[in-house]
Order: structure tokens, then C-alpha cells, then sequence
């Protein structure tokens, strides 16, 4: 990524593109979360994406400290499981991006240590049938991409990983999370929390894309 | 179904203050949170109890905050767990120097969100315990009782931590009484009817007509099981055989006892159901203890009912019985 | 809908059994009649408030009984009065020396059992009152009020009766004080959906989706007009208008307040919709006085909630805070 | 009428066609009365009817007793207007009729005593849309009837009054009872109470009919 102000202008876009993703499946998101939840996960994404936007709107700082700043309203905003776990990623990505150059590998490595808080926050292990089955594959896959490739090459790359780590929840038993309690009911249905975690990516894709970063 | 908001993203602030507006004689705002307190806490040397959940389910939290009762509820949007960061600034709103005691419902979202406060707590010096609640039998089987869920037994928990606290016991005490608490409470759900959410014009989920749905949770997570429709007596006795079957080692014979409507089940039927429910306790030798039959932790209007029981002995019916005031009980 | 009975014909029994199983610690049964007493009724030189309808209502009337509230409440079939003589074993059970005060909404059928009671107990010697509730302003214009139904003001008449029973008050006074509390008090309801008869699959009324019946009556009767369904605070200050616009001659500016809600309601929505209640009263120079938000006086399931405001001075406000324990309010 | 037996005959078999028919019709009744009212009004016939079958099944005495048995037995099951109203009717119709011959005389000026006593109740006038304008119509046409008319024909010519006083209603606004409280909304329905007497009116034209009297 060419430069500071390239970066945080990407953040911005990225969570604005998230937000209208995400109310665009607002009802698809809670019809998931109703099948074996609560049905809020939608509106609970709603709510943490346009605090998180807002919050950037009026940010300033590194990229790595919006997302910090993000994660922190997202939280707040959001509320619910998915509230603590997104805010959580974000603002631990953030906090350890810090002022770092957004690459390639600074970028893996700091997505590794949101998704090492997620799992240390949440008790999740892939298989739960939790957002960690999108989550953990992306950033393995980003992680493994040649370190001169450019952020918007390497996150397009690893993009099928995490499809196919939510769409592999569908056949999964809840073992974490509302839904863990009665597993079987939640058979067939992918896994909420995965599919949100991959519009997100993907809408980071767009931005990134847009900005020929 | 929700008729009555403005915004429905406005819906939670709304509702706190409505309730604030309606209820100031027994609680206030915490200032720049989403939570209300009693108007006497915090009180020096007296633990605060500080219960908390998602919105949808009144009188939890908020109507069970005020002298004898918990020192103030932390109120996140419906269905949603409130954010550590509410968590927090509640906490601190209320904490005295004997400490603070987390009650809530056992749900990832609110396990994730008050522990997170909690720590931040600890490193600030308050020394915070957490109790949860996990009362419902049709969540997890017996050996894992800590995975259940919370939902009516929320009321007993409650209310005898909040009496240990207005008692003046230390925190050590409370936390032990409110798990003793919540160790000695079984709950078992029936639903007949789906809930719908603020801005939804689909209920959550259905249930066929003419069949229910047995150990359905209290955000409309499925049963355990679907059966057809039956007679209130074969409903009171469904709904006790699996409590009973599950009822802690050291149950005595007397159980306080919770007929907990969960939004539009009449009162009526209720009453009815609970004619079998006395008829079948008796039978089995058990006192009924002060019965409760009422909407005491509800799931938005969703049509079913679950039976609670907490099997007493003289410590907790003491706690049971000590005088409390709030908008949705008050005990003399 | 009514989910939980057994024979649908034995409804009103099982129910009163239920109840009083459930609340033994505040009433007891009257022996042979549908009607239940509370535990410390008659007592020697207090006037006996007697209150009572259909059923379907809970928690009127049954809720209401125990002491410093009503002596007894007389229970009907669901939504059909009891009948004279079932009143009549009801005041013969619980009439005291200072006499006995009737207190129940005006219905056709209320009217006519409740009215050939009061003779026959004249006859024997038992001096009986009659204070009926006409608090509902969309059932007879102004000038005409005597004709109106009783609705959610029950519940201030029945708790300002009963406390002046309960302080000793003589039986011309309780009626005196009861009236005024009637005549102070003034409600307006909005119904979203229907209510289910036990025993029956279809609700007695529907009413259409995102819209709202105005002035329905707590029995499905119909409304005085059909509305849009509107954003909260337009709900708020249409039935602010409404009461408004027909307050006592002598309002003062201090108002108790009663949200009620029907039976599927919200408690969220309903707080919600307190909030601009809250705001408009406030803006109208008025001083809300420890407003109720809950449900007082339901209609089985129905979807709605209905707002009722009763203008209050010294005498009625000491009546209103004066303390009382029931099945449905305990005041301290 | 033949005799005292036959009397009393002919009113548990009025009861208990009454009965049958009632409970036909049952949710009609409870549809007319939602359509202004509470939706109540077959319900409580029902049991109002129940009640006294059972009663008059027990029973002994002249047909004036176990009618003035029925009507009491009636009020106390049914309660509600109609309770109240129905029950004083038979009730009074019975202790007027006592121990008097079931000639058609008699039994007219039973019926008027009896709706002499359910307008000082109810308060109501003809016009007002009740059970009054099925009833009031029937006893002026019985009492119009030739003194020497045996009482099943008498009552076979006085029911069309009653079924034209209960069509009417459908044209009335209701001004007493549960409906009157807003007019004009049961204007187009027949009133569930005249409806009902109609029934019962009918189900004695069967039972004197039958018995031949
Ligand atoms: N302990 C956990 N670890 C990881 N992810 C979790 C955990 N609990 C829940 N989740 C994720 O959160 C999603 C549900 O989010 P949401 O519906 O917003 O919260 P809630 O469960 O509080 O209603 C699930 O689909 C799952 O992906
Ligand atoms: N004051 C009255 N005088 C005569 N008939 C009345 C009166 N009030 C009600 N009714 C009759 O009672 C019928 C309603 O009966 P029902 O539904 O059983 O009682 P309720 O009105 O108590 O629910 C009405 O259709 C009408 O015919
Ligand atoms: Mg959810
Ligand atoms: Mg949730
Ligand atoms: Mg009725
Ligand atoms: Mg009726």
C-alpha cells in the first residue's frame, strides 16, 4: 500500500462498503441467527458497523488506530457475542498494526493476533461452527501469500478460504455461542457470525480493489 | 409483535428512559450508560449487586433494581447482551467499597461482555465476582450444569443475592449464596408461539398450531423436543417430571416455586396449569413455598410458560423472604 | 389464544382453584361461591370492599384482593359477570358490621347481577353500596359519563376504596372517596389485535395489520375509530388529546397515571411509549405521581394498552400511598 | 295441556331441545355478540342451559316449579346480561304459573309476568335492540290467541312474531347492554339475545309438538 493516507482512506471505505453489505443481508443474517439463535445478528451487525463508521468519520490517526478506535465503538454499539468478538478483532488488528506500513505481512500478523484474542476471549476452536471456521482459514491463507504481493493481490487470493471456511459451517454442530446449546437444530444452516466475517472481507476486498492498493 | 417505538434503532434508549420517567421514585440513570441503579446505591460496606441482559426480557433486568434487589441492571439492546463497556461504566457507577457481584443469565454474548468488564474491574481495583445463572434443564444435560442457560431462575438468584447484599453480608458470602442459589434452582420451558423482534414485522420463529415446543429458549432457541398440544394437567406433569428428575442431591421438601409467563400466555391459563402443578407437587411430598404466577422474565410476546423450582432450606428462605423494593416485585 | 386448560367448561373453577393454591398466604376461598376472599376478611368495624367480573381481566379481580385493597372478589365465567347469586354468597361471606361497598365496571350484565345482590342483601339487613367504574371516555361522550365502561381505572378505585376500608373509614365515606376516585379517573385505550376465548381457535376480533382500533373495549367491543398504526409519540399524544380534553371540572395538576397494557403487549413498547407520555404531561404543566407501567387489567391475550389518568389532591393521593398487599400489588 | 305429568314432561324436553339447539348454534350466538359485544353470549347459554337440564332432571313439582327451578339455575351457570335476564324470565314465568294448568291463558300471563320482570331489570324498552324485541312480540301475539286454543297451536301461531322481532334488530342500533356503548358498529347484526330467544321459542313449539299437547 503506497502510503499513511491511502491506508486510512481504505478504512474508512472498507467499513462504509461493510455497512452497506452487511444492511443489504441485515434480514439474511438474522433468519441464520434465528434458525438456531436469536435472530439478532443482523441488526447487532448493523448497529456495531454504523458506530464504527461514524467513529472513523470523525477519527484521525494511523490506520491501525481508526481500527482500534472502530473495534472500541463496534463493541459498544453492538453488543452480543458477535459485538465483543468483531470489536475485539478490529481493535486488537488495530492495536497492533499501530503505525506499522499496511502490508502484506504486517497486516497478516496483526489479523493473526485479532484472531488469537477472539479465540482467548471466546474459547472457540475451528469446527465450533463459529465465525473462527471464516476467520481462521483467511488469515492463515493471507499469511501464506508471498510477502512482496500487494495487500489488495494476497487478500483477494486468500478471499476463497474463508467462503469455503463459512460455507462449511452449513454442516457443523454448534458447540459455542446461543446456538451451541441444542447442536443438532443448528445442522444445515450456516453459522451466522462465519457469513458476516466473510461479507466483511469481502467488502475490504472492494475497498482495497477501488484503491488499486 | 412490537407496535409501539419511534426508531427502532432508538428502541433501547427509549425504553430506559421510560422507565426511568415512570419509575424515578425507585431508580435513576446511570449518567452516559445504558443502565439504571437504585436510588440508594451504592451504599458504603454493601456489596451491589449488578444484574444485566439483553433488552426483551421485563421486568429482567431493570425491573427488578431498588433497595433489597439488585443495585442496578446493565440493558443491552433486544436480544442483544449489553457491551463490556456498559458493563463497566455501570459497575463503576455503583461499586462500594464491599465490592460488586455480576448475576446474569449463562449466554456467550453476556459470559463474553461482563468478563471482559470484570477484568477491567479487577485491574482498577474493584473486586468483582460473578455468578452466573443456568436454571434451565433443557439446555445442557445433567454433569454440565454450568453450560445451561439462565432464564426464570434469573428471580430467585436475584433476589436472594440482593437480600445477602442488603443484609450487609460480605462479597465472599453473597457470591457463595447466590450460587447456593442458583445450585438449588431448575427451570422447564414449554413455548406455543414465536416472539418478533423491534422492526420485524415475521415473528422470530413458529410453532404449528396445535403442538408446542418442549425446553424452547427464552430468545426462541429451539426445544428439545415438539409435541402436539395437550391438557393443562399433562402439561403440569411434563413439566414436572423433568424437573424433578433433575433436582439437585441435597433438595429438601420445600421448593419455592415460579410459574413464569413468557409474554402472551393469559394469566388465566397460567392459574389453571398451576392447579395440577400444587395437585402434583403435593403428591410428591413437596411444600410449595410462596408460589409466584406471573411474567417475571419474559421474551418480548412470546406465547408459552416455564416452571421454575428452588429447593429451600432455612438460609435461602430467610434471603427468600427479607422485604425488597422494585418496579416489578416488591416484598414486605 | 388459550392454550392451557383442560375441559374448557371447568375453566372458571380451575382457575379459581389455581389462584388461590397459588396465594393461599393472602386469600382463601369463599366457601361454595366463585369467589375468593382475603385471609384477614371480615374484620369487625371495616367497611368490605367487594369487587368483581368476567374473567379474562387477571388482575382484576382476583389479583386485587388481600388487605388494605379489596375484601373479596366475585369471579364470572371469562368475560361474563357472575352471576346475583354467586355475589350474594360472596357479601354474605365477607360483610362486616360497617357494612359492604361493590366496586366493578359498568357492564350491562355486571349491572343486573351485582344490582339484584345489593337488593337481596338490603333485605337482609346488609347495607350494600354500589360504585361503579365508568373511567373509559370512548364509550359515552361528556354529560353522559355515568354510562360509560369501567376499564384500567378499576385499579385506582378499587385501591382508593380499599384503603379507606382498610383505615377504618365509615361506608358513607369509603363511597364518598370511592366515587370521587371514579370520578377523578379517566382512561382511553388502543387495541392492535384480537384476543382468543378459551376453547375457541379464532380471536373474537382482528384487526388489521398496521392498524389500530381506537376506544376498544376490554372485551373486543368495538372501538369509536381505526387508525393508521403511528410512530409512538403520535400514540402518546393521541391519547393525551383524548383524556385531556376530558378532564374533571376540578383537575388539579398532580396525576396518578396507569400504562396498562392488555395482555400481549410489550413492557419495552409500553415504556417506549411512556417516555412521550412522560414528555407531554411534563409539557402540559401536569406532575405525573408515581405512574404504574404494567398490567392491571387485561383483556386474555389482546394486543393494546390503554392510558388512564386520575387527577389527584391531598385526600386521594394519601389513599393511593396508603399500604396494601395482594396477589397483583403490594404497596409499602 | 292433559295433565300436570305432561306438563312437566314437555318442559324437560323444552330444556333439553333448548339445550341442542343452543349448543348448534352455539358459535353463531358467540359471533353475533362479537360483531358489537364480547363474544360471550353462546358460551353462556350454553352453560346456562346445562345447568338447568341438570337441575330439572332432579327436580319434582307442577311445571311452574321446575320452570322457576331452571330459571335460577340458569342465572347462577350463565351469569352475564343474558343470565341474569333469561334466568328472571324463566324464573318468573314459573313462580307465576305455580300450580296453575298449562292452558294458554295461563301460561300467556306467566309470560308477561316473566317480561314484565326482565324490562324492570334490564331497563330496557322495545327499540333497543335486546332479546326484548323477540320476546315482547311473542307474548303479545300468544296473549292475542283464542282462550280455547290448545297451547302447541297457540305457540306455533305466535312464533312468527317472534322471528320478525329478532329479524328486526338487524336494522337497530343497540342502546342497552354491552353493545350500546357504540351504536352504530352493531348496526346490520342481529341482536345475539333476541336470536337466542328465537331458538328457545322454537325448541318449546318442538316439544309441545311433539307431546301432542
Ligand atoms: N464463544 C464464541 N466464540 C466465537 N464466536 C462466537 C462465540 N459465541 C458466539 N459467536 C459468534 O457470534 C455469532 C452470533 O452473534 P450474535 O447473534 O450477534 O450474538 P448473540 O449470540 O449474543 O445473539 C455466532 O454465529 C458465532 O459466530
Ligand atoms: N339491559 C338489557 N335489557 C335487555 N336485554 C339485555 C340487556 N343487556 C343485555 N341484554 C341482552 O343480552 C344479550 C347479551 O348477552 P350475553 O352476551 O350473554 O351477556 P354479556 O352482555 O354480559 O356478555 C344482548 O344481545 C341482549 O339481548
Ligand atoms: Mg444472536
Ligand atoms: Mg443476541
Ligand atoms: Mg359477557
Ligand atoms: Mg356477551
Amino acid at each position: 500500500m503506497s502510503s499513511p493516507e491511502v491506508a486510512t482512506t481504505i478504512v474508512r471505505r472498507w467499513l462504509a462498503l461493510a455497512l452497506e453489505t452487511i444492511n443489504a443481508h441485515e434480514d439474511e443474517l438474522g433468519q441464520l441467527d434465528a434458525a438456531a439463535g436469536d435472530g439478532d445478528h443482523g441488526a447487532t451487525m448493523v448497529r456495531g458497523l454504523r458506530a464504527a463508521v461514524a467513529t472513523v468519520e470523525k477519527a484521525d490517526g494511523s490506520a491501525g488506530h481508526l481500527l482500534a478506535a472502530a473495534g472500541a465503538a463496534f463493541a459498544d454499539a453492538a453488543g452480543g457475542a458477535s459485538g465483543a468478538l468483531v470489536g475485539a478483532l478490529l481493535s486488537t488488528t488495530g492495536r497492533t498494526l499501530a503505525d506499522d506500513p499496511c502490508d502484506t505481512p504486517s497486516v497478516a500478523k496483526a489479523l493473526q493476533a485479532g484472531l488469537t484474542m477472539v479465540k482467548r476471549l471466546g474459547k472457540a476452536q475451528p469446527g465450533d461452527k463459529t465465525l473462527i471456521d471464516a476467520l481462521q482459514p483467511f488469515v492463515d491463507a493471507l499469511a501464506a501469500q508471498p510477502v512482496d504481493q500487494s495487500l489488495a493481490a494476497a487478500w483477494r487470493a486468500a478471499l476463497p478460504a474463508a467462503r469455503q471456511g463459512a460455507e462449511a459451517t452449513g454442516a457443523m454442530v454448534a458447540r459455542r455461542g446461543r446456538s451451541a446449546k441444542l447442536g443438532e437444530r443448528s445442522l444445515g444452516h450456516p453459522d451466522p457470525g462465519a457469513t458476516s466475517i466473510v461479507y466483511l472481507l469481502q467488502a475490504m476486498n472492494d475497498a482495497l480493489g477501488a484503491s488499486g492498493a | 409483535m412490537t407496535r409501539l417505538f419511534n426508531d427502532p434503532a432508538d428502541f433501547r434508549e427509549e425504553l430506559i428512559e421510560g422507565f426511568v420517567a415512570a419509575y424515578g421514585r425507585l431508580v435513576k440513570r446511570v449518567p452516559n450508560a445504558s443502565g439504571v441503579m437504585a436510588i440508594d446505591s451504592p451504599q458504603p460496606g454493601k456489596v451491589s449487586v449488578v444484574v444485566g441482559g439483553g433488552s426483551g426480557h421485563y421486568p429482567a433486568f431493570c425491573g427488578y433494581v431498588g433497595p433489597g434487589l439488585a443495585a442496578a441492571a446493565v440493558m443491552g439492546n433486544v436480544f442483544a447482551a449489553p457491551s463490556a463497556e456498559q458493563v463497566h461504566r455501570v459497575t463503576k457507577a455503583v461499586a462500594s467499597d464491599a465490592g460488586v457481584l455480576y448475576c446474569y443469565g449463562n449466554y456467550s454474548g453476556d459470559v463474553l461482555n461482563f468478563d471482559m468488564a470484570e477484568l477491567r474491574c479487577q485491574d482498577e481495583g474493584i473486586d468483582v465476582r460473578t455468578v452466573r445463572v443456568t436454571d434451565d434443564v433443557a439446555s445442557a444435560p445433567r454433569g454440565q450444569e454450568e453450560d445451561r442457560r439462565g432464564i426464570a431462575g434469573d428471580f430467585f438468584v436475584f433476589k436472594i443475592a440482593g437480600a445477602a447484599a442488603a443484609r450487609g453480608d460480605a462479597l465472599d458470602e453473597v457470591e457463595r449464596l447466590a450460587r447456593k442459589a442458583n445450585d438449588h434452582t431448575r427451570s422447564f420451558g414449554v413455548a406455543f408461539g414465536g416472539c418478533t423482534l423491534p422492526g420485524q414485522s415475521a415473528p422470530l420463529f413458529t410453532v404449528e398450531p396445535g403442538r408446542m415446543e418442549l425446553g424452547l429458549g427464552v430468545h426462541g432457541e429451539p426445544g428439545i423436543q415438539s409435541s402436539h398440544m395437550r391438557p393443562a394437567r399433562e402439561v403440569a406433569d411434563l413439566l414436572l417430571d423433568t424437573l424433578l428428575t433433575d433436582a439437585p442431591s441435597d433438595a429438601g421438601s420445600t421448593v419455592a416455586v415460579l410459574l413464569n409467563g413468557l409474554g402472551s400466555t393469559q394469566y388465566e391459563e397460567m392459574f389453571v396449569l398451576y392447579k395440577d402443578i400444587n395437585r402434583r407437587l403435593l403428591a410428591e411430598g413437596l411444600t410449595p413455598y410462596k408460589p409466584i404466577v406471573n411474567e417475571m422474565v419474559t421474551s418480548l410476546d412470546m406465547a408459552g410458560c416455564s416452571l421454575t423450582l428452588c429447593w429451600l432450606d432455612d438460609e435461602l428462605t430467610a434471603l427468600l423472604d427479607a422485604p425488597c423494593a422494585s418496579a416489578a416485585y416488591t416484598n414486605i
